[in-house]
Protein backbone atom coordinates (compact mmCIF):
# COMPACT_ATOMS: atom_id res chain seq x y z
CA UNK A 1 0.00 0.00 0.00
CA UNK A 2 1.10 3.57 -1.05
CA UNK A 3 -0.50 6.40 0.20
CA UNK A 4 1.67 9.78 -0.14
CA UNK A 5 1.40 13.21 -0.40
CA UNK A 6 3.74 14.38 -3.08
CA UNK A 7 5.20 17.27 -5.44
CA UNK A 8 4.99 15.56 -8.48
CA UNK A 9 3.20 12.64 -9.96
CA UNK A 10 5.84 9.94 -12.36
CA UNK A 11 3.13 7.18 -13.46
CA UNK A 12 6.04 4.87 -14.36
CA UNK A 13 6.82 4.83 -10.58
CA UNK A 14 3.33 4.32 -10.20
CA UNK A 15 2.88 1.76 -12.46
CA UNK A 16 5.99 0.03 -11.16
CA UNK A 17 4.37 0.02 -7.68
CA UNK A 18 1.68 -1.85 -8.86
CA UNK A 19 3.11 -4.29 -10.95
CA UNK A 20 2.93 -7.33 -9.36
CA UNK A 21 3.56 -11.39 -11.04
CA UNK A 22 0.99 -12.62 -8.79
CA UNK A 23 -2.17 -10.66 -10.14
CA UNK A 24 -3.69 -9.94 -13.65
CA UNK A 25 -5.26 -6.53 -13.65
CA UNK A 26 -3.69 -2.99 -12.74
CA UNK A 27 -6.53 -0.51 -12.81
CA UNK A 28 -5.11 3.63 -12.56
CA UNK A 29 -7.02 6.63 -12.52
CA UNK A 30 -4.86 9.87 -13.21
CA UNK A 31 -6.67 13.54 -12.59
CA UNK A 32 -5.02 15.97 -14.50
CA UNK A 33 -5.60 19.84 -14.75
CA UNK A 34 -7.91 20.88 -17.26
CA UNK A 35 -7.20 24.27 -19.24
CA UNK A 36 -10.61 25.32 -18.93
CA UNK A 37 -13.64 25.28 -16.49
CA UNK A 38 -16.97 26.14 -17.08
CA UNK A 39 -15.76 27.82 -20.25
CA UNK A 40 -13.19 29.91 -18.77
CA UNK A 41 -9.66 29.17 -19.38
CA UNK A 42 -7.90 28.14 -16.27
CA UNK A 43 -4.12 29.25 -15.71
CA UNK A 44 -2.95 27.13 -13.14
CA UNK A 45 -4.62 25.02 -10.27
CA UNK A 46 -2.69 25.19 -6.69
CA UNK A 47 -3.13 22.20 -4.01
CA UNK A 48 -3.05 22.77 -0.76
CA UNK A 49 -3.33 19.56 1.86
CA UNK A 50 -3.91 19.53 5.76
CA UNK A 51 -1.45 16.29 5.23
CA UNK A 52 -1.51 14.84 8.65
CA UNK A 53 -5.47 14.77 8.18
CA UNK A 54 -5.65 13.76 4.70
CA UNK A 55 -3.24 10.56 4.60
CA UNK A 56 -5.09 9.43 7.90
CA UNK A 57 -8.07 9.91 5.55
CA UNK A 58 -6.08 8.48 2.51
CA UNK A 59 -5.30 5.59 4.87
CA UNK A 60 -8.80 4.73 5.96
CA UNK A 61 -10.33 4.78 2.82
CA UNK A 62 -7.99 2.26 1.31
CA UNK A 63 -8.14 0.27 4.97
CA UNK A 64 -12.37 0.05 3.57
CA UNK A 65 -11.26 -0.75 -0.10
CA UNK A 66 -8.95 -3.72 1.15
CA UNK A 67 -12.20 -5.08 2.91
CA UNK A 68 -14.59 -5.32 0.22
CA UNK A 69 -12.22 -6.16 -2.34
CA UNK A 70 -9.29 -8.43 -2.83
CA UNK A 71 -6.70 -6.15 -3.74
CA UNK A 72 -2.69 -7.11 -4.15
CA UNK A 73 -1.55 -3.80 -4.64
CA UNK A 74 -3.02 -0.10 -3.76
CA UNK A 75 -1.57 3.43 -4.72
CA UNK A 76 -2.74 6.68 -3.87
CA UNK A 77 -0.94 10.01 -4.41
CA UNK A 78 -1.94 13.79 -4.28
CA UNK A 79 0.20 16.36 -5.82
CA UNK A 80 0.10 19.61 -3.73
CA UNK A 81 1.55 22.59 -4.73
CA UNK A 82 1.37 24.88 -8.12
CA UNK A 83 0.09 22.32 -11.68
CA UNK A 84 -0.33 23.59 -14.88
CA UNK A 85 -2.62 22.29 -17.48
CA UNK A 86 -1.90 18.66 -18.71
CA UNK A 87 -0.08 17.67 -15.36
CA UNK A 88 -1.25 14.94 -12.98
CA UNK A 89 -2.47 15.93 -9.68
CA UNK A 90 -3.99 12.47 -8.47
CA UNK A 91 -3.11 8.97 -8.95
CA UNK A 92 -5.12 6.11 -7.73
CA UNK A 93 -3.82 2.30 -8.63
CA UNK A 94 -5.27 -1.17 -7.61
CA UNK A 95 -3.89 -4.09 -8.84
CA UNK A 96 -6.02 -7.61 -7.92
CA UNK A 97 -6.76 -10.63 -9.40
CA UNK A 98 -9.86 -9.49 -11.01
CA UNK A 99 -10.77 -6.92 -13.28
CA UNK A 100 -14.06 -6.21 -11.94
CA UNK A 101 -12.06 -6.00 -8.57
CA UNK A 102 -9.66 -3.58 -9.73
CA UNK A 103 -11.97 -1.48 -11.47
CA UNK A 104 -14.00 -0.86 -9.00
CA UNK A 105 -11.96 0.00 -5.75
CA UNK A 106 -10.27 2.45 -7.58
CA UNK A 107 -13.95 3.94 -8.63
CA UNK A 108 -14.45 3.81 -4.79
CA UNK A 109 -11.40 5.37 -4.13
CA UNK A 110 -11.56 8.01 -5.70
CA UNK A 111 -15.05 8.84 -5.44
CA UNK A 112 -14.24 8.75 -1.63
CA UNK A 113 -11.02 10.90 -1.69
CA UNK A 114 -12.91 13.62 -3.13
CA UNK A 115 -15.74 13.67 -1.13
CA UNK A 116 -13.29 13.42 2.29
CA UNK A 117 -9.72 14.06 2.26
CA UNK A 118 -8.44 17.58 3.74
CA UNK A 119 -7.10 19.01 0.49
CA UNK A 120 -8.11 22.23 -1.04
CA UNK A 121 -7.93 23.32 -4.87
CA UNK A 122 -7.91 27.13 -6.16
CA UNK A 123 -8.37 27.28 -9.58
CA UNK A 124 -6.34 30.45 -11.58
CA UNK A 125 -8.22 32.15 -13.91
CA UNK A 126 -6.84 34.89 -16.31
CA UNK A 127 -8.35 37.73 -13.85
CA UNK A 128 -8.86 35.99 -10.45
CA UNK A 129 -8.48 32.84 -8.58
CA UNK A 130 -11.20 30.90 -6.73
CA UNK A 131 -11.44 27.97 -3.86
CA UNK A 132 -13.16 25.09 -5.75
CA UNK A 133 -16.55 23.98 -3.91
CA UNK A 134 -16.05 26.59 -1.46
CA UNK A 135 -19.52 27.91 -1.96
CA UNK A 136 -22.90 26.81 -3.16
CA UNK B 1 -9.60 17.91 47.16
CA UNK B 2 -11.32 20.46 45.46
CA UNK B 3 -8.54 23.20 45.66
CA UNK B 4 -6.42 20.37 44.12
CA UNK B 5 -8.61 20.15 41.26
CA UNK B 6 -9.20 23.66 40.90
CA UNK B 7 -5.59 24.00 41.43
CA UNK B 8 -4.43 22.35 38.49
CA UNK B 9 -6.92 23.99 35.86
CA UNK B 10 -5.18 27.04 37.04
CA UNK B 11 -1.98 25.98 36.02
CA UNK B 12 -3.43 24.38 32.74
CA UNK B 13 -4.60 27.83 31.87
CA UNK B 14 -1.72 29.57 32.49
CA UNK B 15 0.26 26.64 30.81
CA UNK B 16 -1.89 27.05 27.66
CA UNK B 17 -2.81 30.31 27.20
CA UNK B 18 -4.99 29.74 24.16
CA UNK B 19 -6.41 27.23 22.01
CA UNK B 20 -4.46 27.36 18.28
CA UNK B 21 -7.12 26.79 15.41
CA UNK B 22 -5.25 25.86 12.00
CA UNK B 23 -7.02 27.17 9.09
CA UNK B 24 -7.27 26.12 5.54
CA UNK B 25 -8.02 27.41 1.84
CA UNK B 26 -10.75 29.55 2.11
CA UNK B 27 -11.33 29.65 5.70
CA UNK B 28 -7.56 30.90 5.81
CA UNK B 29 -8.06 33.69 3.31
CA UNK B 30 -11.46 34.53 5.12
CA UNK B 31 -9.58 34.92 8.52
CA UNK B 32 -6.39 35.95 7.10
CA UNK B 33 -3.75 33.93 9.28
CA UNK B 34 -2.50 30.43 9.30
CA UNK B 35 -3.46 29.94 12.68
CA UNK B 36 -5.90 31.52 15.22
CA UNK B 37 -5.32 31.91 18.66
CA UNK B 38 -8.14 31.83 21.11
CA UNK B 39 -8.17 32.95 24.29
CA UNK B 40 -9.66 30.57 27.60
CA UNK B 41 -11.57 34.07 27.87
CA UNK B 42 -13.50 32.93 25.26
CA UNK B 43 -14.60 29.62 26.72
CA UNK B 44 -15.34 27.84 24.14
CA UNK B 45 -15.50 24.16 25.19
CA UNK B 46 -17.10 21.89 21.97
CA UNK B 47 -16.73 22.05 18.63
CA UNK B 48 -20.31 23.15 18.16
CA UNK B 49 -19.51 25.93 20.25
CA UNK B 50 -16.52 27.00 18.31
CA UNK B 51 -18.08 26.60 15.15
CA UNK B 52 -20.50 29.28 16.10
CA UNK B 53 -17.88 31.27 17.39
CA UNK B 54 -16.21 31.50 14.51
CA UNK B 55 -19.69 32.08 12.00
CA UNK B 56 -19.98 35.11 14.51
CA UNK B 57 -16.39 36.62 14.01
CA UNK B 58 -16.11 35.42 10.63
CA UNK B 59 -19.55 36.12 8.83
CA UNK B 60 -18.17 34.51 5.72
CA UNK B 61 -17.78 31.08 6.73
CA UNK B 62 -21.80 31.26 6.87
CA UNK B 63 -21.44 31.19 3.00
CA UNK B 64 -19.89 28.73 2.51
CA UNK B 65 -20.96 25.08 1.48
CA UNK B 66 -20.08 23.65 4.60
CA UNK B 67 -18.28 23.39 7.40
CA UNK B 68 -16.42 20.97 9.46
CA UNK B 69 -14.05 21.01 12.22
CA UNK B 70 -11.07 18.31 12.94
CA UNK B 71 -9.40 17.32 16.77
CA UNK B 72 -6.57 15.60 16.33
CA UNK B 73 -6.59 15.50 12.75
CA UNK B 74 -9.84 13.37 12.99
CA UNK B 75 -13.63 14.81 11.83
CA UNK B 76 -15.35 15.89 15.21
CA UNK B 77 -18.95 15.86 15.65
CA UNK B 78 -20.57 18.97 17.26
CA UNK B 79 -20.85 17.80 20.94
CA UNK B 80 -17.42 16.62 21.17
CA UNK B 81 -15.34 18.63 23.54
CA UNK B 82 -12.12 20.53 23.18
CA UNK B 83 -9.15 20.13 25.18
CA UNK B 84 -6.55 22.38 25.31
CA UNK B 85 -3.95 19.57 24.28
CA UNK B 86 -6.09 18.80 20.81
CA UNK B 87 -5.05 20.05 17.40
CA UNK B 88 -7.89 22.01 16.19
CA UNK B 89 -8.82 22.65 12.52
CA UNK B 90 -11.30 24.19 10.55
CA UNK B 91 -12.06 21.95 7.43
CA UNK B 92 -14.05 23.96 4.07
CA UNK B 93 -15.50 21.87 1.41
CA UNK B 94 -12.76 19.97 0.24
CA UNK B 95 -11.80 19.81 -3.11
CA UNK B 96 -8.86 17.54 -3.68
CA UNK B 97 -8.81 15.02 -6.91
CA UNK C 1 -7.14 6.99 -30.80
CA UNK C 2 -4.03 4.61 -30.79
CA UNK C 3 -4.96 1.38 -31.35
CA UNK C 4 -2.46 -1.19 -32.51
CA UNK C 5 -0.79 -4.84 -31.93
CA UNK C 6 2.71 -4.20 -30.70
CA UNK C 7 5.57 -6.26 -28.77
CA UNK C 8 5.88 -4.38 -26.06
CA UNK C 9 3.69 -2.07 -23.69
CA UNK C 10 5.23 1.24 -22.23
CA UNK C 11 2.97 2.63 -20.26
CA UNK C 12 4.78 6.17 -19.89
CA UNK C 13 4.25 6.14 -24.02
CA UNK C 14 0.55 5.29 -23.67
CA UNK C 15 0.48 7.59 -20.70
CA UNK C 16 1.93 10.38 -22.91
CA UNK C 17 -0.68 9.84 -25.57
CA UNK C 18 -3.47 9.58 -22.93
CA UNK C 19 -2.41 13.17 -21.39
CA UNK C 20 -4.65 15.91 -22.49
CA UNK C 21 -4.79 19.44 -21.10
CA UNK C 22 -8.56 19.92 -22.53
CA UNK C 23 -9.75 17.04 -19.82
CA UNK C 24 -9.11 15.66 -16.52
CA UNK C 25 -9.86 11.94 -16.38
CA UNK C 26 -7.65 9.39 -17.63
CA UNK C 27 -8.27 5.34 -16.63
CA UNK C 28 -6.04 3.17 -17.46
CA UNK C 29 -6.28 -0.28 -17.72
CA UNK C 30 -3.46 -2.88 -17.66
CA UNK C 31 -3.49 -6.76 -18.14
CA UNK C 32 -0.13 -7.94 -17.03
CA UNK C 33 1.22 -12.12 -16.93
CA UNK C 34 0.24 -13.98 -13.72
CA UNK C 35 2.43 -16.31 -12.59
CA UNK C 36 -0.13 -18.77 -11.80
CA UNK C 37 -3.32 -20.21 -12.82
CA UNK C 38 -6.05 -22.54 -11.17
CA UNK C 39 -3.01 -23.42 -8.66
CA UNK C 40 -0.72 -23.95 -11.76
CA UNK C 41 2.61 -22.18 -12.11
CA UNK C 42 2.72 -20.30 -15.51
CA UNK C 43 6.08 -20.03 -17.01
CA UNK C 44 5.30 -17.70 -19.83
CA UNK C 45 2.43 -16.64 -22.17
CA UNK C 46 2.74 -16.46 -25.77
CA UNK C 47 0.16 -14.48 -27.50
CA UNK C 48 -0.37 -14.64 -31.60
CA UNK C 49 -3.58 -12.63 -33.23
CA UNK C 50 -5.04 -12.53 -37.00
CA UNK C 51 -3.24 -9.14 -36.67
CA UNK C 52 -5.59 -7.47 -39.57
CA UNK C 53 -8.69 -8.65 -37.79
CA UNK C 54 -7.80 -7.93 -34.44
CA UNK C 55 -7.22 -4.21 -35.40
CA UNK C 56 -10.95 -4.04 -37.58
CA UNK C 57 -12.15 -5.56 -34.66
CA UNK C 58 -10.75 -3.18 -32.08
CA UNK C 59 -11.16 -0.16 -34.10
CA UNK C 60 -15.33 -1.09 -34.09
CA UNK C 61 -14.86 -1.60 -30.40
CA UNK C 62 -13.61 1.89 -30.32
CA UNK C 63 -16.14 3.55 -32.66
CA UNK C 64 -18.55 2.03 -30.29
CA UNK C 65 -16.87 3.74 -26.89
CA UNK C 66 -16.64 7.23 -28.87
CA UNK C 67 -20.39 6.76 -29.91
CA UNK C 68 -21.53 6.02 -26.18
CA UNK C 69 -19.49 8.45 -24.05
CA UNK C 70 -17.72 11.38 -24.48
CA UNK C 71 -13.89 10.60 -24.82
CA UNK C 72 -11.14 12.63 -25.42
CA UNK C 73 -8.12 9.98 -26.23
CA UNK C 74 -8.21 6.17 -26.57
CA UNK C 75 -5.98 3.77 -26.62
CA UNK C 76 -6.34 0.05 -27.06
CA UNK C 77 -2.70 -1.59 -27.30
CA UNK C 78 -2.08 -5.63 -27.41
CA UNK C 79 1.20 -7.17 -27.50
CA UNK C 80 2.13 -10.27 -29.41
CA UNK C 81 4.78 -13.28 -28.55
CA UNK C 82 5.99 -13.88 -25.40
CA UNK C 83 5.69 -12.57 -22.20
CA UNK C 84 6.76 -13.28 -18.87
CA UNK C 85 4.78 -13.10 -15.40
CA UNK C 86 4.75 -9.62 -14.22
CA UNK C 87 4.29 -7.84 -18.09
CA UNK C 88 1.89 -6.14 -19.36
CA UNK C 89 0.01 -7.67 -22.44
CA UNK C 90 -2.55 -5.68 -23.00
CA UNK C 91 -3.38 -1.39 -22.26
CA UNK C 92 -6.70 0.29 -22.70
CA UNK C 93 -6.89 3.64 -21.74
CA UNK C 94 -9.33 6.37 -22.17
CA UNK C 95 -9.40 10.30 -21.69
CA UNK C 96 -12.48 12.05 -20.56
CA UNK C 97 -13.76 15.27 -18.95
CA UNK C 98 -15.79 12.88 -16.72
CA UNK C 99 -14.17 10.11 -14.40
CA UNK C 100 -17.40 8.53 -15.16
CA UNK C 101 -16.92 7.74 -18.88
CA UNK C 102 -13.03 7.19 -18.57
CA UNK C 103 -14.12 4.65 -16.33
CA UNK C 104 -17.05 3.36 -18.03
CA UNK C 105 -15.57 3.03 -21.77
CA UNK C 106 -12.44 1.32 -20.33
CA UNK C 107 -14.61 -1.05 -18.65
CA UNK C 108 -16.30 -1.63 -22.29
CA UNK C 109 -13.07 -1.95 -24.27
CA UNK C 110 -11.73 -4.74 -22.32
CA UNK C 111 -14.63 -6.99 -21.48
CA UNK C 112 -15.66 -6.40 -25.42
CA UNK C 113 -11.83 -7.15 -26.68
CA UNK C 114 -12.31 -10.46 -24.52
CA UNK C 115 -15.21 -11.42 -26.28
CA UNK C 116 -14.27 -10.89 -30.34
CA UNK C 117 -11.10 -9.74 -30.92
CA UNK C 118 -9.04 -12.30 -32.57
CA UNK C 119 -6.23 -12.67 -30.51
CA UNK C 120 -4.98 -16.06 -29.23
CA UNK C 121 -3.28 -17.05 -25.72
CA UNK C 122 -1.54 -19.90 -24.80
CA UNK C 123 -0.12 -20.67 -20.85
CA UNK C 124 2.95 -22.72 -20.68
CA UNK C 125 3.52 -24.45 -17.50
CA UNK C 126 6.21 -26.22 -16.41
CA UNK C 127 5.09 -29.92 -17.65
CA UNK C 128 2.74 -28.42 -20.77
CA UNK C 129 1.25 -25.77 -22.40
CA UNK C 130 -2.80 -24.86 -23.37
CA UNK C 131 -4.56 -22.84 -25.63
CA UNK C 132 -7.37 -20.21 -23.32
CA UNK C 133 -10.90 -21.07 -23.28
CA UNK C 134 -10.13 -23.43 -25.87
CA UNK C 135 -11.66 -26.04 -24.26
CA UNK C 136 -15.22 -25.93 -22.86
CA UNK D 1 -24.41 -16.06 -73.22
CA UNK D 2 -24.40 -19.26 -71.34
CA UNK D 3 -21.61 -20.63 -73.12
CA UNK D 4 -19.77 -16.68 -72.19
CA UNK D 5 -20.60 -17.49 -68.54
CA UNK D 6 -19.25 -21.14 -68.36
CA UNK D 7 -15.55 -20.51 -70.15
CA UNK D 8 -16.11 -17.63 -67.60
CA UNK D 9 -16.09 -19.83 -64.85
CA UNK D 10 -13.68 -22.74 -65.97
CA UNK D 11 -11.34 -19.74 -66.32
CA UNK D 12 -11.61 -18.62 -62.55
CA UNK D 13 -11.28 -22.01 -61.18
CA UNK D 14 -8.41 -22.79 -63.44
CA UNK D 15 -6.69 -19.23 -62.40
CA UNK D 16 -7.67 -20.46 -58.45
CA UNK D 17 -7.52 -24.01 -58.44
CA UNK D 18 -7.86 -23.79 -54.35
CA UNK D 19 -9.04 -22.05 -51.24
CA UNK D 20 -6.66 -20.86 -49.01
CA UNK D 21 -8.14 -21.33 -45.40
CA UNK D 22 -6.11 -19.36 -42.37
CA UNK D 23 -5.19 -21.34 -39.23
CA UNK D 24 -4.59 -19.76 -35.92
CA UNK D 25 -3.99 -20.77 -32.05
CA UNK D 26 -5.49 -24.43 -31.54
CA UNK D 27 -7.14 -25.12 -34.93
CA UNK D 28 -3.43 -24.36 -36.05
CA UNK D 29 -2.20 -26.85 -33.91
CA UNK D 30 -5.30 -29.35 -34.81
CA UNK D 31 -4.79 -29.19 -38.01
CA UNK D 32 -0.91 -28.67 -38.25
CA UNK D 33 -0.65 -26.36 -41.03
CA UNK D 34 -0.79 -22.27 -40.85
CA UNK D 35 -2.62 -22.40 -44.20
CA UNK D 36 -5.13 -25.04 -45.22
CA UNK D 37 -5.29 -25.78 -48.99
CA UNK D 38 -8.78 -26.81 -50.15
CA UNK D 39 -9.35 -27.88 -53.45
CA UNK D 40 -12.88 -27.11 -55.93
CA UNK D 41 -13.45 -30.49 -56.21
CA UNK D 42 -14.49 -30.53 -52.62
CA UNK D 43 -17.03 -27.75 -53.64
CA UNK D 44 -17.51 -25.96 -50.21
CA UNK D 45 -19.80 -22.84 -51.12
CA UNK D 46 -20.97 -21.81 -47.92
CA UNK D 47 -19.45 -20.65 -44.06
CA UNK D 48 -21.88 -22.89 -42.65
CA UNK D 49 -20.09 -25.68 -45.60
CA UNK D 50 -16.84 -24.85 -44.56
CA UNK D 51 -17.53 -25.73 -41.14
CA UNK D 52 -19.15 -28.57 -41.37
CA UNK D 53 -16.24 -30.29 -43.59
CA UNK D 54 -13.61 -28.98 -41.30
CA UNK D 55 -15.32 -30.84 -38.48
CA UNK D 56 -15.36 -33.73 -40.55
CA UNK D 57 -12.32 -33.76 -41.46
CA UNK D 58 -10.66 -32.70 -38.04
CA UNK D 59 -13.01 -33.78 -35.83
CA UNK D 60 -10.89 -32.40 -32.66
CA UNK D 61 -11.95 -29.41 -33.97
CA UNK D 62 -15.47 -30.36 -32.28
CA UNK D 63 -14.15 -30.20 -29.23
CA UNK D 64 -13.19 -26.60 -29.33
CA UNK D 65 -15.84 -24.21 -26.78
CA UNK D 66 -16.82 -22.56 -30.39
CA UNK D 67 -15.71 -21.77 -33.46
CA UNK D 68 -15.90 -19.42 -36.02
CA UNK D 69 -15.37 -18.26 -39.76
CA UNK D 70 -14.20 -14.72 -40.33
CA UNK D 71 -14.10 -13.78 -44.62
CA UNK D 72 -12.11 -10.85 -45.30
CA UNK D 73 -11.45 -10.58 -41.59
CA UNK D 74 -15.33 -10.22 -40.75
CA UNK D 75 -17.02 -12.63 -38.61
CA UNK D 76 -19.13 -14.60 -41.02
CA UNK D 77 -22.67 -16.26 -40.94
CA UNK D 78 -23.11 -19.68 -41.65
CA UNK D 79 -25.62 -18.70 -44.98
CA UNK D 80 -22.39 -16.52 -46.36
CA UNK D 81 -21.51 -17.64 -49.79
CA UNK D 82 -17.74 -18.32 -49.82
CA UNK D 83 -15.92 -17.17 -53.01
CA UNK D 84 -12.69 -17.79 -54.60
CA UNK D 85 -11.23 -13.93 -53.84
CA UNK D 86 -12.27 -13.84 -50.52
CA UNK D 87 -9.63 -14.17 -47.71
CA UNK D 88 -11.21 -17.34 -45.00
CA UNK D 89 -10.11 -17.86 -41.58
CA UNK D 90 -10.70 -20.22 -38.75
CA UNK D 91 -11.02 -18.43 -35.50
CA UNK D 92 -11.24 -20.72 -32.68
CA UNK D 93 -12.54 -19.52 -29.10
CA UNK D 94 -10.39 -16.03 -28.49
CA UNK D 95 -8.46 -15.70 -25.21
CA UNK D 96 -6.76 -12.21 -25.55
CA UNK D 97 -6.36 -9.88 -22.52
Amino acid sequence: MLVKIVDHIDINEAYGYLQSPDTGAVNLFIGTVRNHTKGKEVVKLVFEAYDKMALKEMNKLAAVAKDKWPIDKLLMLHITGEKKPGEAVVAIGVTSSHRDASFEACRFLIDELKKTVPIWKKEFFIDNSVWVNAHP
Amino acid sequence: MMEDCTDRKLGDQTKNERMDVILFGISRDIVGEKKLKITPAENIQTVGALKQWMKQKYPQLEKLSSIAIAVDSEYAEDEQNLFDENEVAIIPPVSGG
